[in-house]
């Protein structure tokens, strides 16, 4: 029987699979703890999208030509294996789009514009990412719905007693993300779901850093909206998605419009393609498709209930050893489920200065607001260091983080 | 990507679609019919028309008219003759695989809208709009 | 001294550059007659990318990290070799979006928001494609503003008088598709400029289709707005641009919101970031940008002269071919510049059924509606099979694609 | 894509600033003072101001305020001694370059924008809003 956690060696011979991890910095090997902002990639998927180019690029839909016909095939393939990953109904569930970014503002125009009104309310929490913020302020600018802000605890979790009072009749959208790319915290999904449906809110899910770590199953989490981006789960940049039911996809509007979503055009107006293709117009990128496919079954292959279990270990490994170091500041990480991701500080160095340092000696952290300065204001923090782990990442990989703030510590403190 | 091995129509296998396609059969438009309907591929504007009368629960007079494709009409022309004399109850259950064979020659994947369009305008005529023949690939 | 024109041994050697030349159809020798749908890539493009993914691969902007760096460094470079490309001032006109459509879904929304009201009009050419026409049209279901259409004489050039007349004071855009995807027709883009100036409109080119074959100056052609897709100049899909005037871009609101793109944000609102990245939203197409970047720098090596020098010649040698072939109906080609491009039908032959006969002979050309209905509707045509031709395809396989269209009118008109 | 080479902030080296940001010369603010000005770096929100006095053309006296990083802190301790005594003229024809000499150790490009906040504050202060000197990279 398979084991539910990775072993080392398994990690070992995972780590082969991705080339950039050889990479010397400085003579130093690198240590790469900048996952959350984007992962490595496998060589099967970077050679997939090559093989791709060498052997059957074109242009998809309407041709009769083999080339098309296999370029074709391999996209529409791809939204099957996203819809399968995900547990969507349909392909015709799934978007295609840029990124996590993208779809947000998707939904924030097409679902905004055929679903809200100005005495609406569109509720999401402190912690999204600006990509789940700033649409909706803009929409609120524009057409005068209200935005509300759940907050987070003294304990980093959110306010789920706020939560309740937030959500109204009036809220027509909960948005959440599932987890916090600044606290690494998962939220509680479906105890947020509840509180959206007990009121017939519509239910969104930013899944940009969640669905990398944790298995999820739309139809199970009963969410109306998912969203997340291929380059932060070992697939290539230039794509991502949109899940939407499939009621809702009929009835919004498309977003971008030109060649590929349409049915018919005349200079009197236009007819839409039936979907997911009404919302992707233009050339999309399907070469990026093939990658993100083939993204999928490397992880398939390895198991998101195996890397959400090794990734655990790690975390709580990691924590207990925070604790001990106490010129280290860190966020959250106090109750509930988190990733191992976290944002911390040495105390009295600024972030980017010890970033610096610790790019010197290969390892490569996040430092900044992390795009996400709602939550920072509420934490009162201006900057942090944020060290996100993937699978392929290894203890010893922690252990030399360690020893190596404990250096920055000593370098900028003395 | 897997590699992927597209059936393609080969061309001197396309001379049975063509004598259908030039000397189709049941070719024009039952005025009145107790059932019609027209539809079309949008991605191509093709078009077909099926109109027919039953006799008893039985397909009694069938007939088509449309512009397109070879393999689009001489579908047509293909499916009318196999439902002519059947239990509309039958036709029901001619699925996708049946109506392919029935044309003898292998249908490219392309091409395969062409070649159901028949069809699914055929049970649309009987059963109305809600049969959605398009949406097997879930 | 340099040839002007590409000599027969040069495009040989060319060829070995591209992969998928190699490609076999049912036995038969790829030709690729594609090329307006999208191009093929060679393998230093491919390989920049699996390069890029193998080595530097992380997230630009704000890390401190070297890899960060490398990536960060790059991606704006692959601005300014754009910029530089086109003649724009600078790096800062380059937009980076996902292909030609966003763009010009971003102008519509954009400028149309911020500059366009009920009283104005667009004017555009009948030519153009879907994506510079329903961008358009839903704008005006939207905000009410008239969108109106140059026609294109029986000859198949624009109608210059018409457009004089269809241009007034009211026009505040005029958008042209420089080469035409259905025609070939290269129209004159100098001449409409100054149409667009005398009014004060803004000057819009679609260059998706001449970039790839024609040397282009924006600062000289004295257009407002430009855009092209990297996917049909032998670049990867997934990337595009906009250029636009810098001033322009500097008052144009952000399309797009989220991550990279804003200065700060709080609940009550945001601020925007210095261009072009206010408007480029979230993780973008990073890798891509540096195929594109490769992509430009082959062409550039080729030289954008020689291969447009070359393609004339093929467009004559096949145009006469053409004119001998009786079974065969073409349109455009009559009068003024055109591109490799040949959009035609067999006499009494539906083109899919044609296009599937010269697919059994591995020629790949494209059939339908070229994503040009009104222009469809106005030459009175419903489908064609169209050729398009880019600097690696040949002489031999221009003669192959006759002698097969030969026994494609022998087999169904028999 | 080319080979980059970039510079590293070699930790050891960086004692030098080190030594300036924990014990920053001209720190303080002067009022009430003939020119002064404040600016940040949006992306990490650190700060400089600066203020100065002059006499006769002549940068007499100067001081800065601000917090953020050790290499923007250390650069405008190190700027604000490079400047005093110095003709204001003489201020616009400092470079990007010549700034970054004066820090001694090489700056990494990723730090470019941290060492050359104080430069850019100091030319504002002087020469106002428009003076851009941001754009060097078009
Ligand atoms: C003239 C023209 N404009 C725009 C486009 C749209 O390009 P894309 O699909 O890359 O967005 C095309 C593509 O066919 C085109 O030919
Ligand atoms: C939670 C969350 N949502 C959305 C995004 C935006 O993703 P992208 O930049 O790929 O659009 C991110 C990326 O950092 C994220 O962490
Ligand atoms: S091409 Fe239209 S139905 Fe065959
Ligand atoms: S990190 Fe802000 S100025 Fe250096």
């Amino acid at each position: 029987m398979e084991q539910l956690q990775l072993s080392q060696s398994e990690i070992e011979k995972i780590r082969e699979d991705f080339p950039i991890l050889n990479r010397k910095i400085n003579d130093k090997q690198l240590i790469y703890l900048d996952n959350a902002a984007t992962t490595q990639k496998p060589l099967s998927v970077i050679e997939s999208m090559s093989e791709f180019l060498k052997k059957s690029n074109a242009n998809i839909h309407r041709a009769i030509h083999i080339l098309s016909y296999e370029a074709t095939l391999a996209y529409e393939n791809a939204h099957k294996i996203v819809a399968k990953f995900i547990g969507a109904k349909s392909f015709r569930e799934i978007v295609f789009v840029r990124n996590a970014t993208e779809a947000l503002n998707l939904i924030a125009h097409s679902f905004g514009e055929r679903f809200l009104t100005s005495s609406d309310e569109v509720v999401l929490t402190i912690m999204e990412h600006h990509s789940n913020i700033v649409p909706w302020l803009i929409l609120r600018d524009k057409i005068g719905i209200k935005v509300k802000f759940i907050k987070t605890k003294e304990d980093g979790t959110l306010d789920y007693d706020e939560a309740e009072k937030l959500i109204t009749k009036r809220t027509k959208l909960l948005g959440v993300i599932q987890a916090s790319n600044v606290l690494g915290t998962v939220n509680n999904i479906l105890r947020l779901r509840d509180l959206a449906k007990s009121v017939n809110a519509k239910f969104l899910v930013d899944g940009a850093q969640s669905l990398p770590h944790i298995p999820i199953n739309v139809s199970d989490l009963g969410c109306d909206f998912f969203v997340a981006s291929a380059h932060k789960m070992v697939g290539p940049t230039g794509i991502g998605f949109l899940y939407a039911k499939r009621e809702l996809l009929e009835e919004m509007p498309p977003f971008l419009t030109g060649g590929d979503m349409i049915r018919e055009v005349t200079v009197d107006g236009a007819t839409w393609n039936e979907l997911p293709f009404k919302f992707e117009a233009g050339t999309p990128a399907f070469t990026e498709a093939v990658g993100f496919a083939e993204a999928i079954k490397y992880l398939q292959n390895i198991k998101i209930e195996r890397i959400l279990n090794y990734e655990k270990t790690l975390e709580k490994y990691i924590l207990e050893k925070l604790k001990t170091m106490s010129f280290i500041e860190f966020y959250g990480h106090q109750k509930g489920e988190h990733l191992a991701l976290f944002s911390f500080n040495i105390k009295g160095v600024h972030p980017h200065d010890a970033a610096s340092f610790l790019n010197s000696f290969g390892i490569a952290v996040r430092s900044g607001n992390h795009c996400a300065q709602p939550l920072m204001n509420h934490l009162k923090i201006e900057n942090a260091l944020r060290a996100s782990f993937y699978f392929y990442n290894t203890n010893n990989e922690a252990e030399k983080l360690f020893s190596t703030l404990e250096e920055a510590n000593k370098f900028f403190n003395r | 990507m897997e590699e992927n091995k597209p059936l393609d129509i080969d061309p001197l296998m396309m001379e049975f679609l063509l004598d259908h396609y030039k000397h189709p059969h049941n070719y024009g438009e039952l005025e009145p019919a107790e059932m019609s309907y027209e539809d079309g591929n949008p991605s191509c504007g093709d078009q077909i028309k099926i109109s027919l009368n039953t006799k008893n629960g039985i397909v009694d007079e069938i007939k088509f008219k449309g512009k397109g494709c070879i393999v689009s009409q001489s579908a047509a022309s293909i499916l009318t003759d196999m439902v002519k004399g059947k239990k509309i109850e039958d036709i029901k259950t001619i699925s996708r695989e049946e109506m392919l064979e029935n044309l003898i020659i292998p249908i490219g994947p392309m091409r395969l809208k062409c070649a159901l369009l028949a069809l699914k305008v055929l049970k649309r005529a009987i059963w109305g709009k809600q049969f959605d023949g398009d949406d097997e690939d879930e």
